[in-house]
């Protein structure tokens, strides 16, 4: 039935191309969709309906409805109307039992029409309570349409691509091509989109054509997203003109669902972009010249057009189609049998205004036209064409039962469910909607918005007007997940020893955004050699602000709850960052390494927070300060244990005996002849110093210290080993020891704050609480059995706190953790009891200070 | 993408470049609770136009303020610094 | 006295300094010498096809300054000076004119002239689709500007027809990764410095 | 089983607004709903009207991706939602409407060591209150979800899971019509379109609550309108903790069966399940800033997609379908406000933030009783406004996420 060639066809016929549908081959030509290559080699039944698994063929042609979904490449759910075909496509129907012409379920049509009413689900399954899993998993087995998860989905990419445009113009019809036109001789950068492929050859001087590309949506700022082939357009547009047009809305009358009543868009395609003869024997109910042209073009491509009626200001026939073999074989018009193959039917034409509606332009309903169009635009966005109402109307209507007048083919609600719905109460547009999933299958309202209005106006006396519409929402097109979400996009930081880790044998793990080493190999090995050796760890992760300026003391002073003026010169000092409500939200070290310059330092994850903090408290007192983030310029290892010292001599000039360089001493000087800041600090608990240096001599530092270290011993640390060594002194992990509610009184770090020294952040809450007390204490416990981290601390039988870190000390081999206790029991050697799943309880005793070496000497040595 | 935010250093910038930073300045507060919670917690999440601190975080790194209408999302303005003009 | 490591104080002549992303030129195939007491790549095959429409190149070793106060530094053909705010700049140089710059910018009301040299990984984008690669990275709309590159903060300026970027060396290695995955379709890849400096000379870029 | 031959009508339209009500609810949401459904049920008071701006249903209600669940982190919260699942359990049969419950359990998968913690730290309180929730390997994770990305070639990999077989999916649209129904029949007054513009006050008395339909007088007022909570008590000069964001879901084409657990991925910030006619309907975090304003965003349905293509690669040809967006009031604590006020006869019920559906039956027989007999069930003491003035915070932030 394909017609010899015609000029104005979009498809060439040099081009052949083949793709298997249900594993029979079909021959195409390029420019046919899957679509019409299957129309023009026989197809007329594309896929069964939702609920009634009635059977469904072409009825728009034009990727408004949901008539002709199919499985293309394993793309579950794809409008066949559509897709361009590119050859060797593996194209599957979707049908959930039997085949797209026999398909069993179809028993339900028949038999279950007054047991299954609209909303029947509500009533159904309620007694016995026990009897509804079982039912739900039966439905589940007759619902859902595409199939996934078969074959791995056709790997294809989805690029995104950010950009602007003088005017975005979508639609590429007559009043689309004309704007972008305009603006494009007003020397505008216009770029013009439409959804359908036919316009990919189209060109007009100084306007970018995207075809087939769709643009999904209308968001904030004038950004619109244009799905084409494999890229994404992000559009950010001065001026957008929504060009969209209007849709052909079904005639509603008995059977108006069956493959052969097709609407005269689907007339024009078929015949006029992929010359196909639609059908043998036809009838046209004409509502609007689109009816009429669709008559025309029938008879020139040769089909009998038995019977055309136009419906224009005629009292509405009384129309029903019936079928054979489930195809439309006949149609009865007020009682008048006419035998046909296609029945060429609409009620009019609906703007497609979704996409003005989601810019934030109002909807009316024009009574006169009977259509819903554009009132007031938004600034930056124009209408152009037939979107505006002009040229659409939706008059014609027929007589038609209602039991099978499908006002919304997609879910299969018939006119008798909307009438139904509101004798039961469902009188609002919005709550019918969700009552009778009325526009919510995949044409999401395209074909069935405005007739739902419509007939609710009618059963509830209110006027369409009232009644109003739903949200438009995006997406307007259905659009796969891939596409949308585009390349894998999950930033991670990582050191600049992250080469000279791997290549020494780290494991990585996550720690928040950054890509840390566990252990290298052997944890418990790294933990011996820092407690008898020397270990070497990478903390570059540490963020680190360089504060310098007049006012720096004094802000210091007023970010931080402990004195900062007192810190001299080359020392450094242990800190604590609050909110305003007092809860901690990291820690670090503050170093003065001159009279108004230091250096802080946050936890790996705490800097942006902690930065974007001391910005705004500067901002808001004027103080004449610099934070500098300087987390990425520097580098810095820490090198800790017994002989860090005698290692440190071999590659720095600094003089590293203890008397001139003491705990929490802060010196500068070279380190494998990078410029370095070194300090003696303990957070693992033996001789240790954390030495800062240029990233940029990051690698070369690295290999001198563990070179010099060799004859040592000296093991790479991961972030196991140091969460080990610091819970054997009792030190907090922020994040993982706290949450978003700890305070500095509740981990015994009340001493800390200097209340005396005026406006800190957190003071105010912090005084209260002061006054008040706290409620839970975190302190260190020995315990007989290991606990998981976070089981629950059990006092009285009743949950009292929860344990937040626990490890069998390398040490002492005893079962060593910090965890949250009721406060009256925060006391050395009170019991408690802990949760160890099953039911199974455990024995433990807080133990206030470090489990090992409590005074600190191998520190301080 | 979501609004745009007029950054004075660095014009207009979508929303997700920028650290939200609170809404300044809740008028006094009622006499319901004591004062220090009043302020801390309590608020008018006020349904309309409001003046807000943003970081941008993607751009100057610098604190603005904006008066924005949390109805409509409806940027008017966009000044230095962390007070309200 | 303040934080030497951050004032440019020059490395010992033994110290090897080198790029956040070196691994990944390595891996990509590209040879390394050192140049000065820099490790630099060059000669990545297919570097001069991916020419033809998009490389990218690393120029990590030129010396990065965070410069605050006073008036804006003076422009420079060897010299790219990227505005942050009305009062911030980062000054990028040739190594060797490191202590030599921080001195001049240094000077007068200037209140910092760091040498946060190993802060940014500097990436040069170059070739007939630049452009197009930078839309991909992210929504900067203008050059030069700022914005999300690879979803990471990052600045970019224009040398000519090269597109010179700025993201924080933490995130460099992923923005590289980002970088050769959009390259795929263009048809474009990585490529060393010295093929893009051969074809677009640049007083600043041409390694020294 | 009778009216499904016969359309009986679900609830009465057209009523005329009389003066005066011994109850007035604003908020025709869920709460509100069921509030009025035990006021008369369980204390006789059918003198009650349920003013709704808009349908019933239409903010956070009928916007929530219809998942229920008590394995939340703190006692009080765990208790309090186990007791609103309970009542869920037989909802059904007590409204004699099928609010499709279905325990098909919910999974929170842990990306993370810290994550692990939580989850042993949730299962350990849930399970000391006899809540079904416990800590799960990945091979029972990959045996529960087949179509899960369980390699180590992801992002995030998997280590383990929070299973919760007792969690459920519902039909959340029913629940409204449930309640809705039941109170009409009861003789409460089910009031759409009537919006609440103004509430006169004299002494520490609500005197006069306006609509454009008419004054009506009260002789107690509760409000239950979530995310418009603060403005309808700036009427009366209240000022609550609490902040009102826009949240997001979407929702696919149908497929064939994929999934039956509820999957939640705190790291990823999304939670996907599948209904019962086979969509995967997927949420998010709120936007990380205040707003009434509920246009979708380009970003939430970009790093959504990009996220659950990660974790479920058979998906990625599966199409969205709709986006759309409701209101959540979030507290400082993530925990809500149900209690008096200064005000002798005005009730809140609000700072919901993504858990108010979750909690509607049990907010409705706690605050019927409440307003009913003024007596405050032990299960909602807890969350009285009086938690912000001595700061003891009821946390349910899953966790201080932020990690060292």
């Amino acid at each position: 039935m394909r017609l010899p060639r015609r000029d104005g066809e979009t498809i060439d016929r040099d081009d052949r191309r083949t793709f298997t549908f249900d594993g029979k081959e079909v021959q195409a030509y390029a420019g046919d969709t899957i679509g019409s290559a299957l129309y023009a080699n026989g197809q007329r039944i594309f896929t069964r309906s939702f609920k009634y698994h009635r059977p469904r063929g072409l009825s728009c042609a034009a990727g408004n409805c949901a008539g002709c979904l199919m499985e293309v490449d394993g793309e579950p759910s794809v409008k066949a109307c559509t897709r361009t075909v590119q050859g060797g496509e593996v194209v599957r129907s979707q049908t959930i039992s039997g085949s797209l012409e026999r398909d069993p379920m179809r028993v339900v049509d028949h038999v279950a029409g007054p047991v299954t009413p609209v909303g029947f689900y509500y009533r159904l399954g309620i007694r016995p309570k026990a009897a509804w899993p079982h039912i739900e998993r039966m439905l589940r087995r007759m619902t859902g349409l595409g199939r996934v998860g078969e074959a791995p989905p056709k790997p294809h990419r989805a690029d995104v691509e950010h950009r602007t445009a003088g005017v975005l113009v979508i639609g590429a019809g007559r009043s689309g091509q004309e704007a972008a036109a305009r603006y494009a001789a007003e020397g505008r950068q216009v770029i013009l989109v439409d959804e359908r492929a036919e316009y990919a050859s189209l060109a007009i001087d100084g306007v970018e054509v995207i075809a087939p590309g769709t643009a999904l949506g209308v968001y904030e700022g004038r950004l619109v997203p244009v799905h084409a082939d494999g890229l994404m357009h992000r559009i950010r547009a001065e001026k957008i003109v929504v060009a969209t047009g209007s849709i052909d809305q079904p005639l509603l009358f008995e059977g108006n669902d069956l493959p052969g009543v097709m609407t005269p868009s689907a007339v024009r395609r078929l015949v006029g972009l992929w010359s196909i003869r639609p059908g043998t024997r036809a009838v046209v109910l004409a509502a609007d010249e689109a009816g009429d042209e669709a008559a025309r073009l029938l008879r020139e491509a040769g089909t009998q057009v038995v019977e055309t009626i136009d419906l224009r200001g005629v009292r509405p026939p009384k129309v029903k189609a019936a079928a054979r073999h489930g195809l439309l074989a006949a149609v009865e018009i007020d009682g008048r049998k006419i035998d046909c193959d296609l029945l060429v039917a609409s009620a009019g034409r609906q703007p497609a205004y979704s996409l003005l509606a989601q810019s934030g332009c109002s909807v009316r309903f024009d009574a006169e036209k009977g259509i819903f169009a554009p009132d007031q635009l938004v600034d930056g966005v124009e209408a152009a064409g037939s979107v505006t109402g002009e040229g659409a109307a939706v008059l014609a209507a027929a007589e038609g039962a209602g039991k099978r007048t499908f006002v919304c083919p997609c879910e299969d609600v018939t006119a008798k469910d909307l009438v139904r719905a509101v004798g039961e109460g469902f009188e609002d547009i919005e709550i019918a909607k969700r009552y009778t999933t009325v526009t919510m299958g995949p044409c999401q309202g395209r074909l069935c918005h405005l007739h739902s209005v419509r007939a609710l106006a009618r059963a509830t006396g209110v006027g369409e007007a009232a009644l109003g519409t739903t949200t438009a929402r995006p997406p307007w097109q259905p659009t796969p997940l891939g596409d949308v979400g585009g390349r894998k996009l999950n930033p991670g930081k990582r050191t600049a020893l992250h080469d000279a880790n791997r290549r020494a044998g780290a494991q990585y793990v996550w720690t928040g955004v950054w890509r840390r080493p566990d252990h290298y190999g052997d944890a418990a090995a790294e933990i011996k050699a820092v407690h008898e050796g020397v270990g070497l760890m990478d903390v570059s992760t540490l963020g680190k602000l360089y504060v310098s300026g007049p006012d720096a003391e004094a802000f210091l002073d007023g970010v931080f709850p402990n004195r900062i003026s007192t810190l001299k010169v080359d020392r450094v000092r242990y800190g604590i960052f609050n909110t305003d409500s007092g809860r901690i939200i990291d820690d670090g070290t503050i170093i003065r390494v001159g009279e108004r310059d230091f250096l802080v330092t946050t936890s790996s994850g705490g800097v942006d927070q902690v930065y974007e903090a001391f910005l705004l408290w500067v901002a808001e007192r004027k103080l004449a300060v610099d934070v500098v983030n300087v987390s990425g310029a520097l580098s810095a290892v820490s090198l800790s244990g017994p002989k860090a010292r005698e290692v440190l001599s071999r590659v720095t000039d600094v003089d590293v005996a203890n008397e001139a360089f003491k705990f929490l001493d802060v010196r500068q000087g070279a380190v494998a002849g990078a410029s370095a800041l070194l300090m003696r600090i303990g957070f693992l608990g033996e001789l240790g110093y954390e030495i800062h240096f240029p990233s940029t001599a990051a690698e070369h530092v690295w290999e001198a210290l563990m070179k010099a270290g060799a004859e040592f011993g000296i093991l790479p640390l991961g972030v196991e080993a140091l969460k080990a060594l610091r819970l054997e002194k009792g030190h907090i992990i922020v994040g993982i020891d706290t949450d978003s509610e700890t305070t500095m009184l509740e981990c015994g770090m009340g001493p800390m704050i200097a209340w005396d020294k005026g406006e800190f952040v957190g003071n105010e809450a912090l005084g209260r609480m002061n006054e008040r007390g706290a409620d839970r204490a975190l302190v260190g416990f020995t315990a007989d059995d290991l606990p998981n981290e976070g089981t629950a601390v059990l006092v009285g039988g009743e949950v009292g706190g929860r344990v937040t870190s626990a490890r069998r000390s390398a040490v002492s081999g005893q079962v060593i953790g910090l965890a949250y206790v009721p406060a009256a029991i925060g006391s050395e050697g009170s019991a408690f009891e802990l949760d160890l799943g099953e039911g199974r309880r455990g024995g433990a005793k807080v133990h206030i200070g470090a489990f090992y070496d409590p005074d600190g000497e191998r520190m301080r040595g | 993408m979501s609004f745009l935010i007029p950054c004075p250093h660095c014009g207009n910038r979508p929303q997700p470049e920028f650290a939200y930073g609170g809404n300044i300045g809740d008028d006094p507060p009622g006499s319901m609770l004591d004062v220090l919670s009043e302020d801390l917690y309590f608020n008018d999440n006020t349904a309309g136009e409001q003046f807000e601190r943003w970081f941008h975080r993607f751009g100057c790194e610098r604190w603005i303020v904006i008066r924005r209408d949390t109805r409509t999302n409806q940027v008017s303005e966009g000044w230095e610094g962390v007070d309200a003009p | 006295m303040s934080l030497r490591a951050i004032e440019g104080a020059e490395p010992a002549a033994t110290t090897v300094l080198r790029s956040p992303v070196e691994h990944r030129l390595l891996a990509a195939g590209a040879q390394v010498e050192a140049r000065g007491q820099w490790r630099v790549a060059f000669g990545l095959d297919g570097e001069d096809a991916f020419l033809e429409t998009v490389a990218f190149a690393d120029a990590s070793h030129l010396a990065k300054l965070e410069v605050r106060g006073g008036a804006a530094p003076a422009e420079r053909p060897d010299r790219a000076v990227v505005e942050v705010a009305d009062d911030r700049w980062i000054v990028l140089c040739p190594w060797e004119q490191r202590a030599a710059t921080i001195a001049e910018l240094g000077a007068g009301d200037r209140r910092l002239a760091l040498d946060l040299s190993g802060a940014w990984m500097a990436l040069v984008l170059a070739g007939p689709q630049a452009e197009r690669l930078l839309r991909r990275l992210g929504p900067i709309a203008q050059v030069p500007g700022s914005g999300p590159i690879a979803a990471v903060p990052g600045r970019v300026v224009r040398r000519g027809e090269l597109l010179l970027v700025l993201v924080a060396a933490e995130y460099a290695q992923h923005v590289w990764d980002v970088c050769a995955d959009l390259c795929l379709p263009l048809a474009g890849g990585p490529a060393g410095l010295d093929a893009v400096t051969r074809s677009h000379p640049d007083p600043l870029l041409a390694a020294s | 089983m009778k009216d499904l031959l016969r359309p009986g009508r679900m609830w009465r339209t057209g009523l005329p607004l009389k003066k005066r009500y011994d109850v007035v609810i604003i908020g025709g949401g869920v709460q509100g709903l069921a509030t009025a459904y035990y006021l008369a049920k369980n204390h006789g008071i059918t003198d009650v009207a349920v003013l709704e701006k808009s349908y019933i249903g239409s903010g956070g209600s009928g916007r929530n991706t219809a998942i229920v669940r008590s394995n939340y982190r703190t006692p009080e919260g765990a208790s309090f939602y186990q007791a609103s699942l309970d009542l869920y359990d037989d909802l059904s049969a007590e409204l004699d409407f099928n609010i499709m419950l279905t325990k098909r359990g919910v999974l929170s998968l842990a990306h993370s060591e810290r994550a692990l913690a939580t989850a042993t730290e949730r299962a350990s309180v849930n399970q000391k209150l006899g809540i079904d929730s416990r800590v799960i390997g990945l091979d029972e994770v990959r045996r529960r979800v087949p179509a899960l990305n369980t390699s180590r070639d992801v992002t995030w990999p998997i280590l383990g899971a929070l299973i919760h077989p007792g969690g459920a999916i519902l039909r959340h649209d029913a629940v409204v019509w449930g309640y809705a129904r039941g109170a009409d029949r009861r003789g409460v007054e089910i009031h759409p379109f009537t919006e609440v513009t103004g509430l006169d006050t004299s002494g520490d008395r609500v005197t006069k609550i306006r609509t454009p339909r008419g004054d009506i007088e009260a002789g107690t007022v509760l409000s239950a309108t979530a995310g418009w909570s603060s403005g309808i008590c700036k009427m009366v000069g209240l000022r609550l903790p609490m902040k009102t964001y826009v949240l997001q879901a979407f929702v696919t084409e149908p497929i064939r069966p994929l999934l039956v657990e509820t999957v939640v991925s705190t790291q990823m910030r999304l939670y996907v399940h599948q209904t019962t006619r086979g969509e995967l309907v997927a949420g998010a975090e709120a936007e990380p800033y205040p707003t009434y304003q509920g246009r979708s965003t380009l970003t939430f349905i970009e790093s959504i997609s990009r996220y659950l293509v990660e974790l479920f690669p058979a998906i990625r040809d599966v199409s969205i379908l709709r986006t759309w967006s409701g209101l959540c009031d979030v507290t400082p604590d993530y925990s809500p406000i149900i209690d008096r006020t200064p005000l002798a006869n005005f009730i809140v019920s609000a700072g919901w933030g993504t858990y108010g559906f979750k909690a509607a039956p049990i907010v409705g027989v706690t605050l019927s009783k409440l307003i009913a007999t003024n007596q405050v069930d032990p299960l909602i003491k807890p969350f009285g406004l009086h938690r912000f003035t001595d700061d003891r915070f009821i946390s349910e932030a899953a966790s201080a996420a932020m990690s060292h």
